[in-house]
């Protein structure tokens, strides 16, 4: 077990610079994610941690021990690939004590070390198969079984269940969650899916052009994202944006723009008058009012996606489409009329030429 | 519905053009000279086995596919030790270096064979290593490593390097990625590049008329010496020569085909 | 790759270096052996400059055999290709995909086979009297056919041979070539009520061309193999009518007077005008 | 004690036989001495022929006769030529080269083959080969080789096809043209005469000396300027070149094997080639008119073209007198009277050289009388019609290519193609 220390890490592709900086502080037995769009450097940083790429600057310390220069079989890791990376050579038996054999392992324990591994997730019957001869979701547990028979000190996922289709995903994940909980291996999963990452950190570290935007539990991530880029990017449907002007009124504040005029609690925001701000609010924020208040907006629904128990409405106000999530049965009609009410104290406002959170800490 | 049955049948003449002189050619090699030389061609006739065993009989020939044999698996061999790790480091490390490196290689083929022979028949003639084996091997290498190296490439590069970041975060050296994982992976295509060089240096004649007399002679110049054999053309003899020469590479078709159904099917990805 | 690895360098620096040596020990010995008068019966020899060059130049079957040669290179790579692109469209439109498979395996047997052996069996198949290709004309005329004699029909019965060997394998990659491409802008055409012969003229073919263009060129690199061919059916006959450079160089080198000097100049000519034709033409087709 | 004895025995059993192996090795070893002083198999570089297969069938009998195995490498003339060339300069791999007439001067004056006489076993009997045969072995008044093959030329004819025709055997080139004219009939598959037209000093170049000799012709002047440029060579060659329109197709690319194929497959009435045609027309394995054949001497004026192949004796293989004697040995048992039978019994008439072989009984058997007188009468037209120096197969074989392209109509200027090989042995001879 062990926890990871990454230092002003850096990497560079000759002139293009890929990790400007990164700093991060990974506790045994956590389980972080790494999460962004794709080419922001999330995989990069993982493969910097297993040793598949060289670390330009920096320093990176796994156990205590300054790893940047030693080669990934020296690092105490393990790492599960997207593709799989199963030798296609060789049966599902040998993929998963070929990196025993090299240590030369005695064979009977190989024997039973690989029981153990397959056991756990139900691979039994498929040793003496070849990889292609298995599905996506065995072929991955097989590429997991092989990461656990060593017994790492760090787990590496590299999107692993990108490849998969969706409900296998959501089978998976459970079982990579379920797993790590029994054997509380220090790991890091790098994912673009916000619902994996939300699932199965314990820390989440959202990164956007090689660098940290934010670390923090789901939880943090989730209410107090630090900027405009993280709220948009976590949370399903995504978070409503409109472009406003900070006025004030006596004691009442007010975010003012074409069409709407909100107030909203000055306590919870580091604002100015004159201030231009986005305001964001989840559409699951919303509710269907009848009344017209201070935090109400009026438009008109144009369009309505029926999801079962709820419906995501979607409607104007002046220039700007908004969504709100409502439950099924009150959903309005098309082409309604409709007023919505932002609920209290769950409203973001962000600076709108920074887009750093203007939530007060 | 007529342009296709013409187009069918225009398959079928194309088929036999390359089916009929070579089944023809089989028969000749079971006919006397009374059936092979008349003004009309004889399908049937009483088959005869003295040019087939004529040929086998031959000391020459026996030595010839001896030389043959020896030459043309050494320079494959050759081709295979030196051809596919350059190929393999050629492959994982795409730059200018290694482009530059695959075009000299490609270029090698563009010697004319005679612009080879010539120099090579007097550097042999003067280190005293003309018409040996030796001699044959080396020069033949230079065909089968560049041939090796520019069919492998392609292999290569069809393995997809998470497997061998697999092995190497399995704890495996990069030389032990390449032998464990790398070749195996890859052998498929391997094979289909070093049949071909196989191929080639079997079929090779050129070389192998002008650096060799006796000792180092390959089946391909004897077939030829056949030809004058004797006073007369000994057609007969000369057919069955030919059907001999013919079989070993024939037998690596379904290697090659198997090969250009792999590296086509990959383009398609 | 990890670059602190020593694997490049321990797999490539040996082979190459091999290569090199291999490739330049002989380039640079034909080029020296052009400027001298080295015969094949001794193994002394003088310097005597350019002499061999300059004789070339007035030398008539030189300039005859270089002009074979560039007929050789025109007829049989234009053919071969012309052959394989239509056995390729025609292959694909008209056999079903395991016909098509019966046929490439067929058709792949031409270029496997040695073209020594190739090379007797159709001049056996053209001998005048006894032939089997010449038969029906001789059935019809009564007359025999003496292609391999007549001066003007000699040089295309051998191209014949040589484009029975690449044609037929070219056919077969052009084939896999189609197959390999995407369906949708052919049944787009197809909805278009265009014909086969348009879709592949004006839709498959175009978009074939880079590997139509590589496989020319592959195939102008092999035909500058044209010696075995020759030297079988022919031995650069009738008089000098199929003799290439590379006939006329081992003649010269080798049976008729063994003037190795000599024989080195034309090879060393040969040497640099393909090298640079091809490497100019190469680089700028895979640009 | 038991034990002890054993052992004694033991030890002297096997002293015995070391003792006895010696004996048998130092006795085998002077039976070695005896025969011949063969250290190493001999090596042959030969052109094929089919009589040599069968000597090849009786190797064990020469490793009796000299201790040793030996190993022929065959090559066609052309390669043959160039590569003996290029061994016996150079290289001096083989014991013994086949040599022609055409390259004998070259070999000779080069020292690249020794004389044969001062090896050759007496016992073999060198005098009893024929006379012509040991005239072309013979240059700078030395014996080189000893035959395999050779002769002049003969006249072959169909005795059907004259008689249908009613004309009798030509005696000049009038007639022949005459009768060739007359019997000439492709349409029916029967061509007038057969020549050989692929290029080569030993190929077109043979057939055609005889009427470039015949008619007077001489290829240099007593102070070594080339004569050949002259009207007899343009008679000769354009007499060749009329001919030719009655030769079957394939031969004006072809040359012995294709002219005398068209002969003994049935398609010619009229021949004139080296003498081994005779014996192979009259076997019917080869041919397919053996019983309507009949011989006769070339037409006057024509000479017929002598020639002879034979083995000699390396130099640089064979460095020492016994080496020397080894190799002369294996040349005298390929070509004695006993391996000469066993080819005549083999059918092969084209490898007998010897004139107790063709007075034997056997020859009689074999081929009755006729031919063996057609071979006799033939032997006073027979002449060298080629230039005997070492540069001979350079100018021939120049002259062979510019006679094919004539032949196969690539250029019809018989004075500016003379004039071009002209232009050629000047240059030649001023090397």
């Amino acid at each position: 077990m062990a926890e990871i220390v990454c230092q002003n890490i850096k990497k560079n592709y000759g002139a293009v610079e890929v990790v400007p900086d990164f700093s991060l502080h990974v506790e045994d037995h956590e389980f972080i994610v790494f999460l962004g769009p794709s080419g922001c450097g999330k995989s990069t940083m993982l493969r910097m941690l297993a040793g598949l790429e060289e670390i330009t600057g920096g320093q990176l310390m796994i156990g205590g021990k300054v790893v940047n220069d030693l080669e990934p079989r020296d690092r105490g890791i393990a790492m599960v690939f997207q593709n799989y990376a199963l030798y296609p050579h060789m049966t599902i038996r040998d993929n998963i004590a070929f990196g025993l054999r090299r240590i030369k392992v005695p064979e009977h324990e190989i024997k039973s070390r690989t029981e153990d591994v397959t056991s756990v997730l139900g691979l039994g019957p498929y040793l003496d198969r070849k990889p292609t001869e298995l599905s996506g979701g065995q072929q991955q547990r097989v590429a997991i079984a092989r990461a656990m028979i060593k017994t790492p000190d760090v787990f590496l996922f590299d999107e692993p269940l990108s490849n998969l289709d969706a409900k296998l995903r959501a089978t998976m994940r459970e079982e990579i969650a379920r797993l790590h909980k029994k054997l509380r291996t220090t790991t890091v999963y790098v994912t673009h899916d916000q619902m994996e990452a939300m699932t199965l950190a314990d820390r989440i570290v959202l990164m956007k052009d090689g660098q940290i935007e934010q670390v923090g539990s789901p939880e943090e991530i989730y209410e107090r994202p630090v900027s405009r880029f993280v709220a948009s990017f976590i949370g399903t449907p995504a978070m409503n944006f409109i472009e406003l002007k900070v006025e004030q009124s006596g004691t009442e504040w007010f975010v003012v723009g074409e069409g709407v005029k909100l107030t909203f609690d000055s306590s919870r925001f580091d604002v100015s008058v004159g201030q231009q701000v986005t305001l964001g609010v989840r559409p699951s924020d919303f509710e269907a009012v009848s009344e017209v208040t201070d935090r109400t907006l009026a438009g008109e629904c144009d369009l309505i996606e029926y999801h079962g128990d709820q419906a995501l409405v979607s409607f104007r106000v002046g220039s700007v489409h908004l969504h709100a999530l409502v439950a099924a049965r009150q959903r309005p009609s098309e082409d309604e009329h409709v007023l919505f009410q932002i609920r209290q104290n769950t409203s973001h406002l962000f600076d709108a030429t920074t887009g750093r959170s203007l939530l007060k800490q | 519905m007529i342009t296709r049955f013409l187009g069918k049948s225009l398959l079928v003449f194309c088929a036999a053009c390359v089916l009929v002189p070579l089944l023809w050619t089989l028969m000749n090699a079971f006919k006397v000279n009374a059936d092979l030389l008349t003004p009309v061609p004889q399908f049937f006739f009483d088959p005869t086995f003295e040019n087939i065993t004529y040929v086998l009989s031959r000391q020459s020939v026996f030595g010839a596919l001896y030389n043959s044999l020896i030459i043309c698996l050494s320079a494959v061999g050759l081709g295979l030790v030196l051809g596919l790790p350059a190929a393999y480091a050629i492959a994982r490390n795409p730059n200018r270096i290694t482009q530059e490196i695959q075009f000299f290689v490609l270029s090698l083929r563009f010697l004319p064979p005679v612009a080879v022979a010539i120099p090579f028949m007097v550097i042999w003639l003067n280190l005293g290593m003309y018409d040996t084996r030796w001699s044959m091997i080396i020069t033949y290498s230079l065909i089968t490593i560049s041939i090796t190296i520019w069919l492998s490439i392609p292999g290569f590069q069809q393995v997809p390097k998470e497997i061998e970041e697999a092995a190497r975060v399995d704890g495996y050296g990069p030389y032990a990625v390449f032998a464990k994982v790398a070749l195996p992976v890859a052998m498929k295509s391997l094979l289909g590049a070093l049949a071909f060089s196989f191929v080639l240096v079997w079929n090779e004649f050129m070389l192998a008329l002008m650096l060799t007399t006796s000792d180092a002679k390959t089946l391909p110049i004897v077939a030829s010496e056949m030809s004058q054999q004797g006073l007369n053309v000994p057609w007969g003899i000369l057919n069955a020569a030919v059907v001999l020469l013919s079989i070993p590479p024939l037998l690596l078709l379904g290697l090659l085909s198997s090969f250009l159904n792999r590296s086509f099917a990959q383009k398609n990805r | 790759m990890n670059r602190r690895s020593s694997l490049p360098y321990t797999f490539l620096i040996p082979t190459v270096a091999l290569l090199a040596i291999l490739a330049l020990t002989p380039t640079i010995y034909a080029l020296n052996v052009s400027f001298t008068d080295r015969t094949l019966f001794s193994s002394s020899s003088n310097y005597i400059g350019f002499e061999n060059y300059i004789d070339l130049l007035s030398d008539r079957r030189f300039v005859n055999s270089a002009y074979v040669s560039l007929k050789w290179e025109i007829m049989t790579v234009t053919t071969t290709m012309i052959m394989a692109v239509g056995l390729g469209v025609l292959m694909f439109e008209c056999a079903s995909p395991k016909m098509r498979n019966l046929y490439c395996l067929i058709f792949l047997i031409p270029v496997l086979l040695p073209r020594v052996c190739a090379a007797f069996v159709w001049k056996f198949a053209f001998h005048p009297l006894y032939g089997i290709v010449t038969y029906p004309y001789r059935a019809i005329t009564g007359q025999p056919l003496d292609l391999l004699a007549d001066p003007t029909t000699a040089l295309m019965v051998v191209g014949f041979v040589d484009v029975w060997q690449w044609g037929f394998f070219f056919a077969v990659i052009i084939v896999k070539l189609l197959e390999s491409l995407p369906p949708q802008p052919i049944e787009a055409a197809r909805l278009d009520n265009a014909k086969p012969w348009q879709i592949h003229f004006y839709v498959t073919i175009p978009m074939l061309k880079a590997p139509l263009i590589s496989l020319a060129l592959v195939k102008a690199i092999e035909s500058l193999r044209s010696f075995d061919l020759i030297y079988v059916m022919t031995r650069g006959g009738p008089g000098i009518a199929t003799e290439t450079l590379d006939m006329y160089a081992f003649s010269q080198g080798f049976i008729e007077a063994g003037k190795i000097g000599y024989a080195s100049s034309i090879a060393v000519i040969m040497l640099l005008t393909t090298i640079i034709t091809f490497t100019i033409i190469w680089k700028r087709v895979n640009k | 004690m038991k034990n002890l004895w054993e052992e004694y025995l033991v030890k002297i059993k096997s002293h015995l036989k070391t003792t006895a192996t010696s004996v048998a090795v130092i006795l085998a070893s002077q039976a070695a001495l005896a025969a011949g002083v063969c250290t190493d198999d001999v090596r042959i570089l030969a052109q094929p022929q089919a009589g040599l297969t069968t000597t090849e069938g009786f190797a064990s009998e020469f490793e009796e006769l000299a201790g040793v195995g030996f190993q022929i490498d065959y090559l066609n003339e052309n390669d043959r030529r160039a590569k003996s060339r290029a061994d016996a300069s150079v290289i001096g791999k083989y014991n013994v080269y086949y040599v022609d007439e055409a390259n004998l001067a070259q070999f000779a004056s080069t020292g690249w083959i020794a004389p044969l006489l001062d090896h050759y076993p007496a016992e073999y009997d060198f005098e009893d080969f024929d006379s012509g045969r040991q005239t072309t072995a013979t240059f700078d008044g030395k014996v080189w080789f000893a035959p395999i093959t050779g002769g002049g030329d003969l006249m072959v004819y169909r005795t059907d096809v004259f008689e249908a025709a009613g004309v009798e055997p030509p005696k000049t080139l009038e007639e022949l043209f005459e009768v060739v004219e007359k019997i000439h009939d492709p349409e029916n598959g029967i061509y007038g005469y057969a020549l050989r037209g692929q290029r080569g000093s030993g190929a077109n170049v043979w057939r055609w000396m005889p009427y470039f000799r015949g008619f007077g012709g001489e290829w240099f002047n007593e102070d070594g300027t080339p004569a050949f440029n002259s009207e007899a060579a343009v008679k000769a060659t354009e007499t060749y070149l009329k001919l030719f329109e009655y030769s079957p197709p394939g031969t004006r690319t072809g040359s012995w094997d294709e002219s005398t194929g068209a002969f003994n497959s049935g398609q010619v009435a009229l021949i004139v080639e080296s003498a081994p045609l005779g014996g192979m027309s009259l076997n019917p394995d080869n041919s397919n008119v053996s019983d309507k054949v009949a011989f006769g001497t070339p037409p006057a004026p024509l000479t017929g073209g002598g020639y002879a192949h034979g083995f000699a004796i390396g130099s640089k293989a064979n460095e020492t007198d016994a080496e020397r004697d080894c190799a002369a040995l294996w040349i005298a048992w390929a070509t004695s009277k006993e391996n000469e039978l066993r080819r005549l019994e083999a059918g092969q008439s084209g490898e007998l050289n010897r004139v107790s072989v063709f007075n034997s009984p056997e020859f009689a058997e074999a081929f009755g009388e006729e031919l063996p007188a057609a071979l006799e009468a033939t032997a006073p037209f027979t002449r060298v019609n080629f230039w005997q120096n070492e540069k001979w197969p350079d100018l021939g074989n120049r002259w062979g290519i510019i006679l094919e392209e004539l032949i196969t109509g690539q250029r019809t200027d018989i004075n500016e193609a003379l004039a071009e090989l002209e232009a050629y042995a000047i240059e030649l001879n001023s090397d």
